[in-house]
């Protein structure tokens, strides 16, 4: 009986539709249970300072647990351990902490993972072209923030690009990557940076994104360009306007993540820890609980596994 | 003494009646330059312009110029919200608000037309509508509760952003969508040299498939073709010609320009200060709103989460004031905005087409914007 | 007795702990040059601000043509035909001589581009504007099209005059307008002030010069300490007189008022 | 006329010589608080603060009070950082540098103890340095240069981010790895009091686990265990204390606000205009930097990626600007701007204490920070 | 002759199309009043803006004691025993009487507190204040800690005169001093005139009123069109004659020019 119990959902922001999904999920998952949930964000993504005060006001509150997607995963650690001390469970959502095991439990996907899947399938797509592709970067914000680092090195792994430094972007000295540029994760940004690419070399061929909104900025550009039937983008997120985009070609194979999963997952071991203290267990052979990415396309590519648009119709948020 | 004190008036009989005027002799081209500078102050960041244009003309080759009219489109939001800013700031306010209420125009374009099904052109007439009654707010704050416009502003931009990701739900409207069922919420992003290109052809009964620039035999055509400029880029134009004459030539201008001046002077001197600075922030929330339809032309899609609504006010203050126009109000030129919006956009995509790193392209754009301004201030020296 | 055009009922202004106004009584009657005289800080200029709306006083009442008014700003005075020079001269600093002398009447262009493109007629007021500084002898301004802020102290003055000149209809109130002006331009504006009498318009003229005053004014209104210490008829008394009042060494009989 | 004219001067014998004084009688109470806030304006945030605290404690009931300490601890850097922001708008000017520059003094504290093995005091005192360095720079630009302040410390915080990010390659330094290795650099997180309580503990050769409060035996130590303030609000305490009393109470305080007022004036009557600006850009570094640390002792981490860097500007100046200081320079005091820190601090826990969801508490805050402010100008109204 | 102890050769001033200054020379001796007339927009206080370090000319020298010295700011000037009331004031509105007053040259409190902690001595800058207005005879300031945005027009101007007269060690300059004063006032700035003089410092005075003028100069520039025209002693001359040159009413003999 989740009775008087109360938990907390702490996310990047409050304006990206993943979050607000996710928050979405949590919400339902909560009536359900009958848990009081207070959520809490910072204003732009790599907002830390407004989860440490979020995580201050949870103690304060005398909440049960705390679900957070952190801004900076290394430095949310202390705080974390603060409200552990405080007898909270608290568990990490969508990006693991650093080191994984400052929270009680993590429902994440693997996001390195999600970019190697695009990196892998832009390279079959393109077969022997891949050698001597022209890739544009289209990243997430110039502080880097964990998740963008991860999709983009997942990605440069995938497609066979040396990393140099995996903990960053923008290092690698492979003459294939034309440019690297920022987006902010929306249209706006994704159109800009794709404009730009394409004014230092127009014979670009491959787009990397941050996520869907930046893929669809950047496929305007590539109209506006008349190269939108040349170039190959990919993309992370798997939201429904995402896979719509794959459906009509404007993007060609997305990794598909489940927010609404994490953030249910999250309420139902909130609830079993109050009720008798049992903690989440983990995907076996792995330190965190996988809720899983799925790669998004109708034109799959050998020895990488993907499901078709229909299916990820069905498995999408938003 | 007494004697000679009480008539001494008496010595302006007589009295030169003259107006004075020097003879400043033959000027020479060094000369007339400072003196147009000096008439014409917003002529310094068009020679800044000029010069950012050539720098990197000489560093990236010839294939930087023909981008220029990328760099129109690119500015053609932040350049229509410096236009809203330039009015506000010229009363001695703020706006923080303009690029929220621009997102949150293009909004309610957007869901009016699909949640409502309301006919598109009604959906931005509503949305322009919106834009003005936020400026209202905002007016009335600055004007009847006398709170400063830069918290004014500020809580009305918290309010309109969260306004925004509620109402929308957070839901982005797809470009295709648009395109499809609405296409005049994109229309300021359509492109008159291509719609003329292709009337022509249609009605000379060809039709090339111009996808790329230069692979027809039609010379002329070609060049029209490839001159892309927006609906967009040309309403960015349209406004700052349009409100450089109401500023110039209209007694609401001069209103504008005392009330920034010095507000107690102008009411002193018969101005209607309240109903100036209402007119003001209402024209911004509108003009703002049609920077909200230009976003929808820009980026096809009808996006909540659009970084203007964040980053629209900051963009918006830089460009008026590399433009040389004064924060405290009173000074300075609406071309100046112009330029100033131009001046961002040259070296930004300057600065990508060669290949800058992001973290480096950041710093330079620091290091530039201080130096347009920098040379901005030496012209002006010299020019006084 | 005439009614007076222009009255004023026990005003008073505090500012904090200091009192500008205290319970001061006034009036001006047609046609008649009032010149008001005090010491510095009696409290003249904030007397005017009370008439004319560019303050709001804390007790008291104001009265136009026997009617009580309240004026929320100098504007409502404005409309009402009362024009005011502050001692503060209240020009925007930036903007141009015409600018400044047709603020919130500007004139525009006869035909459609005034009517529809609301088009202001630049030609026509500057050179209204150069006119009227011609009348009042301020032949050194070299470029009519100066922004205000570039004028000598003297020549802005003129500026703040010469608009009140040329539009006040009912009451013109001038604020010290001679202070920074040359022996010609203070002599151009006496002759300016007959002449605005000689069109029936009463005028309220504060000044420090006691021969100008005693020159022109049909009546004194002495001011000290925030109050009206007494009223007297140039004819009947000197300036000697005037400054005693003025300063405290002479208290007037109570005969002075006479109105 | 002409017999009086010239020896009029003689009223002048016997002129009253005494000064004026009005009696102004018996003061109400409602009178007296009049005057009061009329003396001192910066009372009138504290009024605004103390109506906050009451309506949260009407709303969200006991719990809330105790948490007080909490918002002093939240707005421990941003408070700091007010401080400096109130120095330069009181000159008229505007710092957009403060937030990057305490991120990045705090990365090169962190960095030069870590990457380059420095002493950790001394790495600090280098971050403390750089912090008065940068702020030197911004001076230069705006005192030789003339560059406007806005435009001069938009290009230095767009440039101390970049660097920031490149020079810290993005990595955070844990918590625990400065705990350990580098203490004195969280020593504005520390708390005295905890320090106390252990220390008494000690003496008497007890040791509680202190995890949550209330659960020793000893009440007086329970509740001095529980009041959690850091050495880094001290500093902001005491920050604030030292620069009123410079402000108000040296020549210098006198400099600063007479260039805020009228820099021309202030020039033409004696003061070395340039070189007080330019010692207040300084000092604004240097608080900044002070930020810095006590960013490093709040969030116990060092992060190159704090938000700080992106909002610690537009939050210190909207402290600033709810304290009643003006954004035109050269009016308000110091103690506003920490009133106003507080007072949207207390906003942003209540409001997160009582559980409202994120976007209605951006919506509510930007309401409120309009309320404090309209209640700000209604009472100074009254109170005139 | 006495060496002139402030000079100005051949100072000329633009503005874009305006010519302020037009080749103006200069002499100041030592211990003498030495007024400067003119119409307004003659070029005075442009003159003076020049000698004091507030204007940089765009050609000619100045010498103080025979030295050449280019001041690059009024502080410079005010360093070298300069000190200048300016037709504008320089006065920082919000801020107190006694805080302009001491302005640049603040009192410190005695003992540690003044030494190591900067503490100003506000009550002996607050009673100084109140005795030298006290002396210029502005009894109606009810409040000495008023920001100076609130004094009458009057007093104003009364506390920046009172500043110069305090401070100045070798060259007073006075623009316009009297001309928002009240008679009683006036009268006293003149006094101080007088009484700085006899304390063997020479003083320009600008002024518009010809019977101060000529009460206290010992000689008279008159300045016109951006230039001196010549220089009179006021026995030799009348009062009618001086507004004569000034205005261009009559040309003034070559030797009016003693100096
Ligand atoms: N806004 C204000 N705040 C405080 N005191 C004020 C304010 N305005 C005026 N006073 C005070 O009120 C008194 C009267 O001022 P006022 O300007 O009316 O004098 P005045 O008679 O016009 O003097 P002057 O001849 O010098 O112009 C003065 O003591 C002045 O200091
Ligand atoms: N900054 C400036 N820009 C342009 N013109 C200026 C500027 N300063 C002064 N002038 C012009 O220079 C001329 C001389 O001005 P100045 O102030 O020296 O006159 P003045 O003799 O002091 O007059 P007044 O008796 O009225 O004070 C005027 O015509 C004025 O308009
Ligand atoms: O971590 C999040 C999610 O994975 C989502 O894709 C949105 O962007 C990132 O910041
Ligand atoms: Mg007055
Ligand atoms: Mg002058």
């Amino acid at each position: 009986d989740g009775h008087g119990t109360s938990a907390c959902l702490i996310t990047k922001t409050d304006t990206n539709p993943f979050f607000v999904k996710m928050r979405e999920g949590a919400e339902a998952a909560a009536a359900e249970l009958g848990i009081t949930l207070a959520s809490y964000a910072g204003q732009v993504d790599g907002d830390h300072e407004a989860q440490v005060a979020a995580i201050e006001a949870c103690i304060a509150n005398g909440a049960s647990g705390i679900l957070i997607t952190a801004s900076d995963t290394a430095a949310i650690a202390e705080p974390v351990r603060d409200a552990r001390d405080a007898g909270i469970l608290v568990i990490a959502l969508d990006t693991p902490l650093d080191p994984i095991d400052a929270a009680d439990a993590t429902f994440a996907t693997d996001n390195f993972l999600a970019g190697e899947l695009i990196g892998k399938w832009a390279a079959g797509a393109l077969g022997d072209d891949a050698a001597n592709a022209k890739i544009a970067m289209l990243d997430l914000a110039i502080s880097q923030p964990t998740v963008g680092v991860l999709r983009d090195q997942g990605f440069l792994q995938g497609f066979g690009i040396d990393l140099g430094d995996p903990s960053m972007w923008g290092d690698e000295d492979d003459a294939r990557i034309i440019c690297n540029e920022v987006t902010a994760g929306n249209e706006e940004g994704g159109r800009t940076a794709m404009e730009t690419c394409l004014a230092a070399d127009p014979e670009i061929n491959v787009v990397y994104t941050i996520n869907e909104p930046a893929a669809a900025g950047a496929y305007e550009a590539l109209v506006a360009a008349g190269r939108q039937d040349e170039v190959l983008i990919v993309s992370v997120d798997g939201g429904c306007p995402g896979v719509a985009d794959v459906a009509d070609g404007v993007i060609g194979a997305t990794s598909q993540q489940y927010p609404l999963l994490m953030a249910s997952l999250g309420i139902e071991a909130i609830a079993a820890f109050a009720k008798d203290g049992t903690l989440p267990e983990n995907t076996p052979g792995k330190d965190f609980f996988d809720t899983g990415v799925a790669l998004v396309t109708d034109a799959p590519v050998d020895g990488v596994d993907s499901i078709s648009v229909e299916e990820g119709t069905d498995l999408c948020w938003g | 003494m007494s004697e000679k004190s009480d008539n001494y008036e008496k010595g302006l009989e007589g009295a030169s009646q003259t107006v004075v005027a020097f003879d400043v002799g033959d000027k020479s081209f060094l000369m007339r330059s400072q003196s147009a500078l000096h008439k014409t102050p917003s002529l310094v960041p068009l020679v800044v312009l000029v010069c950012a244009i050539l720098i990197f003309t000489g560093w990236l080759g010839p294939r930087f110029l023909p981008q220029m009219t990328l760099v129109f489109q690119q500015i053609q939001v932040v350049g229509i919200l410096a236009l809203a800013q330039t009015l506000v700031i010229l009363t001695a306010g703020i706006d923080l608000s303009v690029g929220a209420i621009a997102v949150f125009c293009s909004v309610i374009m957007g869901q009016f037309t699909f949640r409502y099904g309301l006919p598109p052109a009604i959906a931005v007439g509503c949305g322009l509508a919106a834009g003005a009654a936020i400026g209202a707010l905002s007016g009335w704050l600055v004007t009847r509760i006398k709170i400063p416009p830069f918290i004014a502003t500020l809580g009305v931009w918290q309010i309109v952003l969260a306004a925004n990701y509620i109402y929308s739900k957070n839901e982005t409207i797809r470009a295709r969508t648009i395109r499809e069922e609405a296409p005049i919420l994109q229309w300021l992003g359509l492109k008159p040299n291509e719609q003329f290109v292709n009337w022509i052809e249609r009605l000379q009964g060809v039709t090339y498939e111009r996808i790329r620039p230069n692979d027809t035999d039609q010379f002329l055509l070609d060049l029209i073709w490839q001159t892309k400029i927006t609906y967009g880029v040309l309403a960015l134009i349209g406004l700052t010609f349009l409100l450089a004459y109401m500023l110039r030539s209209t007694a609401w201008g001069r209103h504008v320009y005392a009330v920034g001046d010095d507000p107690e002077a102008a009411e002193l001197a018969g101005v209607n200060v309240k109903r100036t600075l209402m007119s003001v922030y209402m024209l911004a929330g509108l003009i703002s709103a049609i920077a909200g339809w230009s976003l929808i032309g820009r980026f096809a899609s009808v996006s909540p989460s659009a970084s203007t609504g964040l980053e629209g006010n900051i963009e918006s203050i830089t460009a008026v004031v590399i433009g040389g126009i004064s924060l405290f109000g009173g000074r300075g030129s609406i071309w100046g905005a112009f330029f100033g919006a131009l001046i961002v956009g040259v070296f930004m995509l300057g600065l990508g087409m060669a290949r800058v790193n992001p973290q480096w392209t950041f710093m330079l754009i620091g290091t530039l914007i201080i130096l347009a301004v920098g040379i901005d201030q030496w012209i002006r020296k010299v020019a006084a | 007795m005439m009614e007076p055009i222009l009255r004023g009922r026990n005003l008073t202004k505090r500012y904090g702990k200091v009192v500008a106004l205290d319970n001061c009584d006034f009036e001006l009657y047609p046609g008649e040059i009032l010149a008001v005289i005090g010491d510095n800080g009696a409290g003249k200029s904030t007397l005017i601000k009370a008439l004319s709306g560019a303050v709001e006083p804390d007790h008291g009442e104001v009265e136009l043509e026997g009617k009580r008014v309240q004026f929320a700003s100098p504007n409502d005075a404005r409309h009402a035909g009362i024009e005011t020079v502050y001692q503060t001269l209240a020009v925007s600093p930036a903007l141009s001589i015409a600018d400044n002398m047709f603020m919130g009447r500007e004139l525009r262009k006869s035909g459609w581009r005034g009517k529809y493109l609301r088009q202001l007629d630049k030609q026509a007021m500057e050179r209204a504007a150069r006119e009227k500084l011609n009348d009042l002898g301020l032949m050194t301004i070299q470029n009519i099209n100066q922004a205000v802020e570039t004028l000598s102290g003297g020549q802005r003055q003129g500026v703040a005059v010469a608009r009140a000149a040329a539009f006040g209809s009912k009451v013109i109130i001038l604020d010290e307008p001679t202070a920074a002006l040359g022996v010609k331009e203070s002599r151009k504006v006496l002759e300016l002030i007959l002449d605005v009498r000689s069109r029936g318009i009463p005028i309220i003229l504060i000044s420090h010069n006691m021969p100008h005053v005693f020159e022109v004014a049909d009546r004194i209104h002495v001011h000290r300490l925030g109050r009206r210490l007494c009223v007297i008829d140039p004819k009947d008394y000197t300036m000697s007189d005037a400054v005693a009042f003025m300063t405290g060494a002479k208290e007037p009989q109570k005969t002075a008022v006479p109105a």
